[in-house]
């Protein structure tokens, strides 16, 4: 692993972060787009402002959350069945 | 040689062929004779299948006298079906015979097992072409005479017993049936069947047919190892020649159970059977039992071949099953099963016949790893046994597809759902099979001296196919039962 | 004559023959027989019928219309995919029964009846059970044995709705069902397992992960979509299935985040995926199955692409547990960059092939007023992206090195991807190609401005979620483990019970053996008496009980035709024999105990 | 004549069916089962016979004076049924024959249990 240190760019931390913050700024420039272009809605409430953004980032963050009340729940060892 | 002869032909060939094989003296001629004569016959009754397909039933006067007063042998689409059976498994099985019972018996005395084989070929031939009741008895003894014997050479010492055993059953079978024709002929003054049927229409309620009628279906039923009268059955098959147990298997049950239908619908009539007397329930009740507990037992044997000696005596409870529906899909179901249990039955003992000349016996110690030495037997043994639990393009989902028709038709709901279930406990014993040869590791006492000779390996595949076959190809053996059933339930 | 062979046909005709040619022509001749199938469906085209009569029915072998096209194009597609990607595979039972396999799922989508669509489910049962098995390890046994026990369950089902079915309708002919009578609960049941159902669905997660690195490819393409393709023909329409396709979105997603085997992973999407479809066909607007049908058309293709991908790092890299994987992207490029194809394609990303299909089923829900379950559909679909769109590849591909170095995929698989790939863009880039070949007219354009900005909101923000879970470190990390699902009412509960019901079992049967041997003693059991206790059904019999239970069967005979005709004295007269019979017996055995 | 006094014929034949099932279920002695079994043959001898014979009929040879003739059908019928029988018996001793060769007994139970024993060897060595 050392001899291809830093060969690869996404091994530096710093890059990893500007992939991070260039997400948001593509997330903000998207919900802002929402005022230029007109929303057609599906199911009524949806054409509201940055209705996409909120409901992806918040479902998935309850799901994620679920997942991990989940795995307290199911998650047993991993020769279970063979014993 | 014209078509009104080819009854009597059919069954004289492998008689006449007997004595000339005795006189032969030698095992290579007579087996070449018994070949031939059991060739003959399957030749014969495929034309004559064809003949009364298109002409209706073929009668032919034994000595040229007129029935009722002489012995008349009359076959018509049913009994042309067994006959085609018959004669078919036997004339497979004859070159399978070659190899096997030269392995099994002494080289000297060869010839007096192929002189008794023609005998028991012929027997049980009569049988179904004869149209006189005590001329079947007749046969019926030397075809049952003949099977003992058979049986006996087995080189278990447990086949001497277990012949014994059968002779003695198997009298009291033909003797209670003998009595039952014997009041049958007190009543009506003939023995003649289509004539017996005709003059029994006024007196059928009378004690003395009825007593008649207990008479032959207990002594039939004893000859077909209808539960609880399968006891002789296991054994007889496990411990018998190789040849033999696959020749018994595959006719001398289906050619008893032609008789039943034969007196019950064709002597006795539906109306007096299946409408007076409780006689569906009690055939129902006995079936569904032989079912479970034969198919129960099954699943515990420790020799495969005894196995599927167990197994037959569940399958046979499959057609009564269908006689008990006294329907027209009953009675297809049971007649396409009694041939298409015949063939896969035959080609399993067969297979095993092959198993058991290289390992000395088919105990399942000796199966472990067997697909790695016997790959072909293998694999035969598991499309056979697939077909035995009736999965959909084998010959054996045909009858269970009729049966459940049957039962539907009769809005027996229970009972379509109980053939099913019950089909699992088939592929639960053909699965230890499987286990045992594919997925096990190879056994030290598991044969490795390969495959059994062609000899034997040929016959045995021509039945996989042939159950294969009339799983796709339902034309002959759907046609022809259902033909048969139509002319049951005139 | 190649018009006369049903296209399944041809594939199960070249699996069986493939054992039989030399080694060098297996693999061109696997790869052949799909676009031999191919072409003749294009040749033959809708409205076709080859019957055969058997069984005493007439039989519709072959039914083309554009419903089942659209399933037999997709198949063959999928079959040609995989005999590419498999191309090294040449011994083994695995070639054949993928070729058998694909070849009987083709077939049973062309039944016309259910006669012959229950012949050719099983068969497909079989033969992928098979390929589970090839998977070699004792796990994949077990696997397997359980898979086969749900498919043939399921096709017994099917045999039993079929044959209810005839009796309710007459006909076997394989058209709309409907819920409302019992056969059509009964198809219904034997289709949902199939289609793993919620609670009915873990032979899928079970068996799939378990089948080697080819063979999970080929099981992910067909028995589901079969069970789509029968729930779109028989069941169109049914309201039920919206809520199960629903649940069927959302709950296999929870998961699919905590689970640690990738394939494994994949397995629950595909889950979450089949939900899509069932909901379009719920809804049976034509829009809906619209839907359903392009999803499944392109789900086969990215979800194939998916799990070569994830085939080829368990190839190279030996294992597809995200715990052991990572930073893979610097040894497999390629690799990586196509299941990111596959996983932008999944995640319903524009230009790729979801986009243009799912979008049909929300829409048609949106539609339709279920307001709520187009909730869940969106929901699951940011769910979908975040377990398989952003999981799979990231803990793969990216996430920590875990320092394994390889070699890139080899070749063949990587043209395989390569191919899928380009179809899944294909799809997603002109969408029209693949609404030419639906079974409704098409009046849809997914790529507005409005629907391509909701969606890339959706994805970025659902991406968002991730990193910033991750980088707070209240992502779950991977662990090795086993999650409870389903399966754990018939592998636990079941296995613990059944034990429990042998041994109680076994007391029973011994209380009842000690029960009957003293009923012996006491002179009331003679036969028990006579022949011992062990095994009366399956032991050697004496002569002496044979040829009794003949005399016995005999008076029962005589009893039951005469009970209604005849006095008492003559029935006493006709038992008397046996009394005395009996009598003996008991007499005969006595005496010879004392000796 | 009471009904039952002037069927006295079939009394007997009951009796020897009977009598012949009977030895045949309760004798373990292989050859007394056949003895048994050859009783039970007998039986059907006679219930074939005896209605066959009318009283006051002769041989049915035509000639003057003589209406009434006996049956002759089921005589011919006995002799083939008294063949079988015999041959029946004849293979049925020698089967015994073959037994007492190899299990060196003719009583069923001896033999049952030499077999049972048999059987159970193999598996307790194992």
């Amino acid at each position: 692993m050392s001899q291809d240190e830093g060969r690869y760019w996404l091994d530096r931390p710093e890059n990893v972060a500007k992939l991070y913050r260039g997400l948001w700024i593509v997330g903000v420039l998207l919900v802002l787009a929402d005022l230029v272009v007109h929303r057609h809605a599906e199911a009524g409430f949806d054409g509201g402002f940055g209705f996409y953004g909120v409901y992806g980032f918040v479902a998935c963050v309850a799901l994620v959350l679920a997942a991990k009340l989940l795995r307290r729940a199911v998650m047993r060892p991993e020769d279970y069945y063979d014993r | 040689m014209s078509a009104e002869q080819l009854p009597a032909l059919v069954v004289v060939a492998p008689l006449v062929a007997a004595p000339v094989a005795l006189l032969a003296r030698r095992a290579l001629p007579a087996w070449m004779v018994a070949t031939a004569a059991c060739g003959f016959s399957f030749v014969a009754a495929l034309a004559l299948a064809v003949q009364v397909t298109s002409g209706g039933a073929v009668s032919y006067a034994l000595g040229s006298w007129p029935p009722p007063w002489g012995i008349e042998y009359r076959v018509d689409v049913l009994s042309a079906f067994v006959l085609v059976l018959v004669s078919g498994v036997a004339t497979v099985v004859a070159p399978f015979a070659w190899a096997s019972a030269s392995a099994e018996l002494e080289r000297e005395r060869l010839y007096l097992f192929y002189a008794l084989y023609c005998l028991c070929v012929a027997g049980l031939l009569g049988m179904t072409a004869t149209g006189d009741a005590f001329n079947l008895f007749v046969f019926m003894e030397i075809a049952s005479l003949s099977s003992y014997v058979l049986i006996a050479l087995g080189r278990d010492r447990r086949a001497l017993l277990s012949a014994y055993q059968y002779l003695v059953l198997g009298t009291i079978g033909a003797t209670f049936y003998v009595i039952g024709i014997g009041l049958l002929y007190l009543m009506t003054g003939t023995l003649n069947m289509a004539d017996m049927a005709a003059r029994l229409s006024d007196i059928s309620s009378t004690r003395p047919v009825l007593a008649a009628l207990a008479f032959i279906t207990v002594g039939v039923s004893l000859k077909l190892a209808l539960f609880p009268l399968h006891l002789w059955l296991p054994n007889a098959y496990t411990y018998a020649p190789s040849a033999v147990t696959a020749f018994l298997a595959a006719t001398g049950t289906k050619v008893s159970v032609y008789v039943l239908l034969r007196f019950y619908f064709g002597v006795f009539g539906t109306r007096i059977v299946l409408e007076e007397l409780p006689m569906s329930q009690i055939l129902l009740a006995l079936s569904v039992v032989a079912i479970v507990t034969a198919s129960l037992v099954a699943l515990w044997q420790a020799d495969l071949k005894r196995l599927l000696a167990y197994s037959s005596i569940a399958q046979i409870g499959y057609i009564t099953l269908g006689i008990s529906m006294a329907s027209r899909e009953g009675l297809t179901a049971a007649v396409v099963h009694l041939f298409n249990h015949g063939i896969t039955k035959g080609a399993l003992f067969l297979l095993v016949g092959g198993v058991a000349l290289r390992a000395g016996h088919a105990g399942f110690d000796r199966l472990q790893g067997l697909a790695r030495t016997m790959p072909l037997t293998s694999l035969g043994i598991v499309i056979a046994g697939l077909s035995l639990i009736g999965t959909p393009g084998t010959a054996g989902f045909v009858s269970k597809w009729y049966l459940v028709l049957g039962a539907i038709e009769a809005g027996r709901w229970w009972l379509a759902a109980f053939i099913v279930a019950t089909s699992l406990i088939a592929v639960a014993y053909i699965w230890r099979f499987v286990e045992a040869a594919y997925l096990a590791p190879l056994g030290g006492a598991t044969p490795r001296a390969g495959e059994a000779p062609a000899a034997m390996l040929v016959p045995a595949w021509i039945l996989v196919a042939a159950s294969v076959w009339f799983g796709f190809d339902t034309s002959y053996s759907v046609q022809g039962a259902a033909r048969a059933a139509a002319l049951l339930l005139q | 004559m190649i018009a006369e062979l049903p296209a399944g046909l041809i594939l199960v005709a070249a699996g069986l023959a493939l054992p039989l040619l030399p080694r060098a022509a297996r693999s061109p001749v696997a790869a052949a027989a799909p676009l031999l199938a191919f072409a003749q469906l294009l040749w033959i085209g809708p409205g076709y019928v080859l019957e055969k009569d058997a069984f005493g029915f007439t039989l519709q072998l072959v039914r083309t219309d554009r419903l089942s096209l659209a399933f037999g194009y997709i198949f063959t597609i999928a079959a040609f995919l995989n005999a590419i990607y498999a191309w090294r595979v040449r011994e083994g039972i695995e070639p054949p029964a993928a070729l058998v396999y694909a070849g009987t799922a083709l077939a049973a989508v062309f039944a016309g009846d259910f006669l012959t669509l229950f012949i050719y489910w099983e068969l497909s049962a079989v033969a992928s059970a098979l390929i589970v098995w090839a998977g070699g390890s004792a796990r994949a046994y077990g696997a397997g044995m359980r898979y086969m026990a749900v498919q043939l369950g399921s096709g017994m089902l099917l045999a039993a709705g079929a044959a209810l079915r005839y009796a309710e309708a007459g006909s076997l002919a394989f058209e709309h069902v409907g819920l409302g009578s019992p056969g059509g609960a009964l198809l219904f049941l034997a289709f949902g397992i199939k289609c793993a159902f919620p609670l009915l669905h873990n032979w899928l997660q079970d068996a799939y992960p378990e089948a080697s690195a080819t063979g999970t490819v080929v099981l992910s393409a067909f028995t589901t979509k079969l069970s789509i393709y029968a729930l779109a023909r028989g069941f169109a329409g049914t309201e039920m299935l919206i809520w199960i396709g629903a649940a069927m979105t959302a709950f296999p997603i929870f998961y699919a985040v905590i689970e640690n085997d990738l394939r494994r992973v994949l397995a629950y999407s595909l889950n979450n995926q089949l939900g899509f479809m069932v909901v379009g066909i719920g809804l049976g607007t034509d829009m809906g199955l619209n839907g359903a049908v392009a999803h499944a058309f392109a789900h086969i293709l990215y979800k194939a692409l998916l799990f070569m991908s994830m085939g080829a790092v368990l190839l190279r890299a030996g294992t597809v547990k995200g715990t052991e994987l990572g930073g893979l992207y610097k040894s497999m490029p390629l690799t990586a960059g196509l299941c990111m194809v596959g996983a932008a394609s999944i995640s319903a990303f524009p230009l790729f092939s979801a986009f243009v299909s799912k979008s049909m089923v929300l829409v048609s829900a949106a539609e339709q007023g279920y307001t709520f379950i187009w909730l869940v559909l969106v929901f699951a679909s940011a769910g979908v992206f975040h377990h398989s769109g952003i999981k799979v590849p990231f803990f793969a591909f990216f996430a920590h090195d875990s320092g394994i170095r390889c070699k890139e995929a080899p070749a063949h698989m990587l043209v395989a991807m390569a191919l899928t790939a380009l179809l899944c863009v294909g799809i997603g880039v002109f969408p029209g190609a693949l609404y030419a070949i639906l079974p409704m007219p098409v009046d849809y354009v997914p790529y507005t401005a409005s629907h391509v900005l909701a969606q890339l909101q959706l994805l970025v923000f659902s991406g968002l979620a991730f990193s910033w879970l991750k980088r707070r470190g209240i992502y779950p990390p991977e662990m090795r483990s086993v999650n409870l699902d389903a399966d754990w009412f018939y592998r636990r509960l079941g296995l613990r019970m059944a034990r429990a019901l042998a041994a109680l079992l076994q007391r029973l049967f011994d209380a009842g053996r000690e029960a009957s041997r003293q009923l012996g003693e006491a002179g009331a059991a003679l036969l028990e008496r006579l022949h011992g206790s062990e095994g009366v059904l399956a032991r050697t019999w004496s002569t002496g009980g044979m040829a009794l239970w003949a005399a016995i069967l005999l008076a029962a005979y005589l009893l039951l035709y005469y009970a209604d005709k005849v006095d008492r004295g003559f029935i006493f007269l006709l038992i008397l024999p046996f009394l005395i019979g009996a009598l003996g017996l008991w007499a005969d055995s006595r005496r010879r105990d004392d000796d | 004549m009471t009904a039952a006094a002037s069927h006295y014929s079939y009394w007997i034949t009951v009796l020897l069916m009977v009598a012949g099932l009977y030895i045949v279920i309760a004798r373990g002695n292989l050859v007394k089962k056949l003895i048994g079994l050859s009783i039970f043959q007998t039986s059907v001898y006679l219930l074939y016979i005896a209605p066959g014979k009318l009283i006051g009929g002769t041989p049915p040879i035509l000639a003057e004076g003589f209406r009434l003739y006996s049956n002759p059908l089921p005589h011919v019928l006995i002799l083939t049924a008294i063949v079988v029988g015999v041959a029946t018996l004849a293979l049925g001793l020698a089967i015994v024959v073959r037994i007492r060769e190899a299990y060196g007994s003719i009583e069923e139970d001896e033999i049952l249990a030499a077999d049972r024993a048999a059987e159970r060897r193999p598996a307790e060595s194992r």
